[in-house]
């Protein structure tokens, strides 16, 4: 995983944990691709991210100084209550939580972060919470299995990472925030390519009404499970 | 100096030659960005009669400098879009049409009737192209008495400006176009989306959920500059062009060959400003050129 | 461990599934680099029974992953391909299909009778496709008694593999593979190039001098693959997919759709040695799968 | 006018006064650039250039260790015969003028050069011969026309420029050999793209036949008038 950061004063000061940048730039793919916002750093907007892609490899090729067009920040954030706060992330997942530590400390919680991934060298350095646990598959570090295993209890909890391990976290904690993942045409809201199938039926836009969900309202089932987040953890 | 930019079209003015495509602007309300004095007009999402969910996700594909959509018409229905978004519409300064679609020619009319009269609702642009939907839509497209026959039924309920919009997946679009023009359609609108297929090579299938997708962007802009200039020539009514309109350049390329105005979908994605873009890029381009309104542009249209 | 990449089509034993596209490889003894072995057979340029000029320049535009070309099918005729190519050909170690043109089914006809037992040419092409010929060429493409007509008439003089080439600008490519089928094809290519504009925005009118043109590459790939698709599922008769395809994935992709060899086009304009690419690609993706031979790789062909 | 120049052995040794190269490089566009030969030092390869589109106006944004993709070298260069060689270029017309210098001398040769720009800022300053004329629209330097006008008589003329400057050439010089522009899609041989018509009727390639003809063996009326280099001078 590497971290890219880019001038954005607007965003840098607006973004909460969750919300999400779209980023295009010359000579790129056609569409922008969404990135969440991983560190706010003065005027500074830091996104993390992998090559999965052209896109994302692409802007891991970028030199001091190129120009990207950073749209946002776009999207639903997470929602602050409660005064002990448990972020489960997994492979790229990691993105959202530094903001949503921040975030919940600054509401006055708690953090413990659990922090999942394949092996420990996929294990994100920067995992910073006032208790930090780690899960991965292969037992190479910390707890061996899934970080939703490995978490304890907890009111507030906030998830990101692949779709089938925040469908986990919907069986253990139906209130759960969850920041999904989906393929996206504009960001802004008005092509519906983002469709997220909803329990109560029928869709809504990752983009608007998402990306963050509360874990039981999302059909696990209908969303598409070979995203890039799946192919990092 | 300052270039005259308003056009007439199929019996609406308008005060610039750029709107929003059908589908790729939502129902207007949803960016905040776009300057809104470059917007000539507006057309909605796709609605039917009654409620749709679309389709299941994946919905959309990148392609080589295009995109595959399969949104399937999901929509509210006419209720809830004259509830909630026409009196919008009504405060604002530039026309909204909607884009109508049904499975029978007597849904179209049916809808019609329903939206008619309604204040915000400036116009109608018949869909009869839509590749994403199981029932109508592309069939209505490349059957000219299907199209002409969903036309007059729509034109039936109406006095607004009636536009229908063409697929490209026709051996002829000048025969659909003049078999809407003789329905009773005030312009055309060419071209919807191309029909394409990405597959998977993970799951061995179509990555789209509903197997194949809408293809839009510039990667069909030369095939649109060709069938809306082919449906210019054959038909007296105007013609909008569509497809993969990106920058003023483009625009100009289908106004020069014979389109009235033009519709910019796909290239909102990309910015959100893309439509004010080509607005003013159009009449600096006119003013670099000498001309002191869009009327002057030169045209090439050599009658069929 | 090797894989078995040999496929069967159309009355051809091909070493592999990638063959070079009409006018996109000359007669194949132009092109120097071209590590031949990876070639699976090759289709030589459009010719028509007496040689033709051309269309003046220029012939040739870019456009978004793709390009327009109005070549105007230029050749020498049948006589210069027997006497100066047919004999190279007889001496290579992979076949060479003729694209065959003709102005009414009865030329077409007279060329393959002229051409039908002369050494080094296994097969021919119908082109029924060419959008960049004033007769013939689109209009025997996008009819189905027309398809017809001049596969039979080819069909009756030659016991060699006909293979018939099909356009995308049809509203039912199912209707016109049935119905060269049924005339006697051997095989189906899917798809020939769409047609397209470009305006010169300092002269006011089309680029190209023919004004219209073929379009090729990447950007028709979706279009293409769900063409061919479309094909595969009409018929029974093997079917050749063709479309913007630049990589052996984009290869792949056709091969899952249900075409049983592709030919590489455009992409070799880029680079000279894309044919290879494609084939070694292909290769090495089925061994990185575990598949030992090219007829292993699972399809997705529902029947219609 | 600028100069970049590329690592390519085996073309630098190899390519004669005339020939071209076609150039293609990733997140270009779809089809290579064709660029005549300016100069070939050591292992190094130069193309000489000015922003006209999205290909050129990407070249100029290379930097130093980028990769291109080099092909050739293409196409028939000039022949060298006669003791008294006239070099005639309009704008970037000066491109294969430096080789056919090198080459004509190499010859036996004496070298005349004379180059025709709009105004003394697009003069090429590398002009190289044993005696070098300059002619400019403006009169701002040197003869004030054309070069076409401006230059003396002699048995060998090689010349290179806008389409309309070679047809003027091919007036006053029937037999002199001329580098055209065409359009082109392949380079190679296989499109047909580049079609140069005849004065004897048909096409034939500029990227093998030519791109150097015989200056009456074009029909100048039919080739395009408008290509890049009419662009620069
Ligand atoms: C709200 C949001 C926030 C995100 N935050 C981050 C983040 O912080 N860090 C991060 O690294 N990523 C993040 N992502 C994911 C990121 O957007 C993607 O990884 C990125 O778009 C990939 O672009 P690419 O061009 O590199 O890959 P692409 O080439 O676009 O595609 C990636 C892979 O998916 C395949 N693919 C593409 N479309 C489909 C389809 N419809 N069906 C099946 N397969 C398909 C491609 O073939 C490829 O294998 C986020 C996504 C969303 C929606
Ligand atoms: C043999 C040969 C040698 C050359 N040598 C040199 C050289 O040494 N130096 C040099 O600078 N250039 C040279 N050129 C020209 C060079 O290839 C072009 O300038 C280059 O391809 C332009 O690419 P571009 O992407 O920058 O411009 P593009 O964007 O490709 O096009 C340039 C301009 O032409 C327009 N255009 C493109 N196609 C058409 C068409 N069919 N009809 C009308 N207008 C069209 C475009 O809109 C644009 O305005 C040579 C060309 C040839 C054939
Ligand atoms: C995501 C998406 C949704 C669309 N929805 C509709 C629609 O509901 N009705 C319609 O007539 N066209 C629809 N279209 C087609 C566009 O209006 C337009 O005709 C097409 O995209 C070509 O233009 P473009 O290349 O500028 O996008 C849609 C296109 C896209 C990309
Ligand atoms: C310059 C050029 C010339 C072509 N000439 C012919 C031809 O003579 N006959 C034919 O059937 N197809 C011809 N084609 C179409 C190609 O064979 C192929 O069907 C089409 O280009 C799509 O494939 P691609 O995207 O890989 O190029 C030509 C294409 C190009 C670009
Ligand atoms: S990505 Fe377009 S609506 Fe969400
Ligand atoms: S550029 Fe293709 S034949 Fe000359």
């Amino acid at each position: 995983m590497f971290v890219i950061g880019m001038r954005a004063p607007e965003i840098a000061t607006s973004v909460r944990a969750g919300q999400f940048v779209n980023l295009g730039w010359e000579q790129g793919p056609l569409l922008r691709r969404p990135f969440s916002v991983y560190r706010a750093d003065g005027d500074q907007v830091e996104v993390v991210l992998k090559a999965v892609g052209v896109g994302t490899s692409q802007l891991l090729g970028m030199r001091i100084g190129d120009r990207i067009s950073c749209l946002g920040p776009l999207g639903r954030g997470f929602e602050m209550t409660g005064s002990r706060a448990l972020l489960i992330s997994g492979g790229l997942g990691v993105a959202p939580m530094l903001l949503a530590a921040r975030d919940a400390r600054a509401a006055g919680a708690q953090v413990t972060w659990v922090h999942g991934a394949r092996t420990a060298a996929d294990l994100c350095a920067e995992a910073d919470g006032d208790d930090v646990l780690w899960a991965t598959e292969d037992g190479s570090r910390g707890f061996r299995g899934t970080a939703v295993a490995a978490a304890p209890d907890a009111e507030l909890v906030l998830a990101c990472g692949p779709n089938r391990m925040l469908a986990a976290v919907a069986e253990r904690w139906p209130n759960a925030q969850v920041a999904v993942e989906t393929y996206m045409g504009c960001g802004t809201g008005v092509c519906l390519g983002c469709a997220v199938p909803l329990m109560r039926g029928g869709y809504d836009r990752a983009c608007k009404e998402g990306p963050v969900y509360r874990a039981v309202d999302v059909e696990w089932a209908a969303l598409p499970a070979h995203l890039p987040y799946a192919a990092t953890a | 100096m300052s270039v005259d930019m308003a056009v007439d079209v199929g019996g609406l003015k308008l005060r610039g030659p750029v709107l929003a495509a059908s589908g790729t602007f939502g129902y207007g309300t949803e960016v905040p960005l776009l300057e809104r004095r470059a917007l000539g007009g507006m057309v909605s999402k796709g609605i039917f009669l009654r409620a749709r969910e679309g389709t299941p996700p994946p919905r959309i594909v990148e392609t080589p400098s295009g995109m595959l959509n399969a949104i399937g018409l999901q929509g509210p229905g006419a209720d809830v879009l004259v509830r909630d978004y026409a009196p919008k519409w009504a405060t604002w300064d530039f026309p909204v049409l909607v884009n109508i679609n049904g499975e029978s020619p007597a849904e179209y009319g049916e809808l019609t009737a329903r939206l008619d009269g309604v204040p915000g609702i400036a116009g109608f642009e018949i869909n009869i192209s839509c590749p994403n939907v199981e029932q109508g839509g592309l069939y209505f497209g490349n059957d000219p008495r299907a199209a002409a026959a969903v036309t007059e039924a729509v034109r039936k309920r109406t006095n607004l400006p009636v536009w229908v919009k063409l697929t490209p997946m026709v051996s002829d679009i000048g025969v659909i176009a003049r078999a809407v023009e003789s329905a009773g359609a005030d312009a055309l609108c060419a071209i919807n989306t191309l029909v394409g297929m990405s597959i998977d090579l993970n799951a061995y299938k179509p990555r789209l959920s509903f197997r194949t997708g809408g293809l839009s962007g510039p990667a069909i802009r030369p095939l649109a500059l060709h069938l809306s200039h082919q449906a210019a020539r054959a038909v007296r009514i105007p013609v909008i062009g569509i497809g993969g309109i990106s920058c003023a350049e483009d625009a100009i390329e289908f106004l020069v060959a014979g389109c009235v105005a033009i519709q910019v979908g796909t290239a909102t994605f990309v910015s959100p400003n893309a439509i004010a873009d080509v607005h003013y890029g159009i009449a600096s381009f006119l003013q670099s050129r000498g001309f002191g309104s869009l009327a002057d542009l030169p045209r090439y249209l050599p009658r069929d």
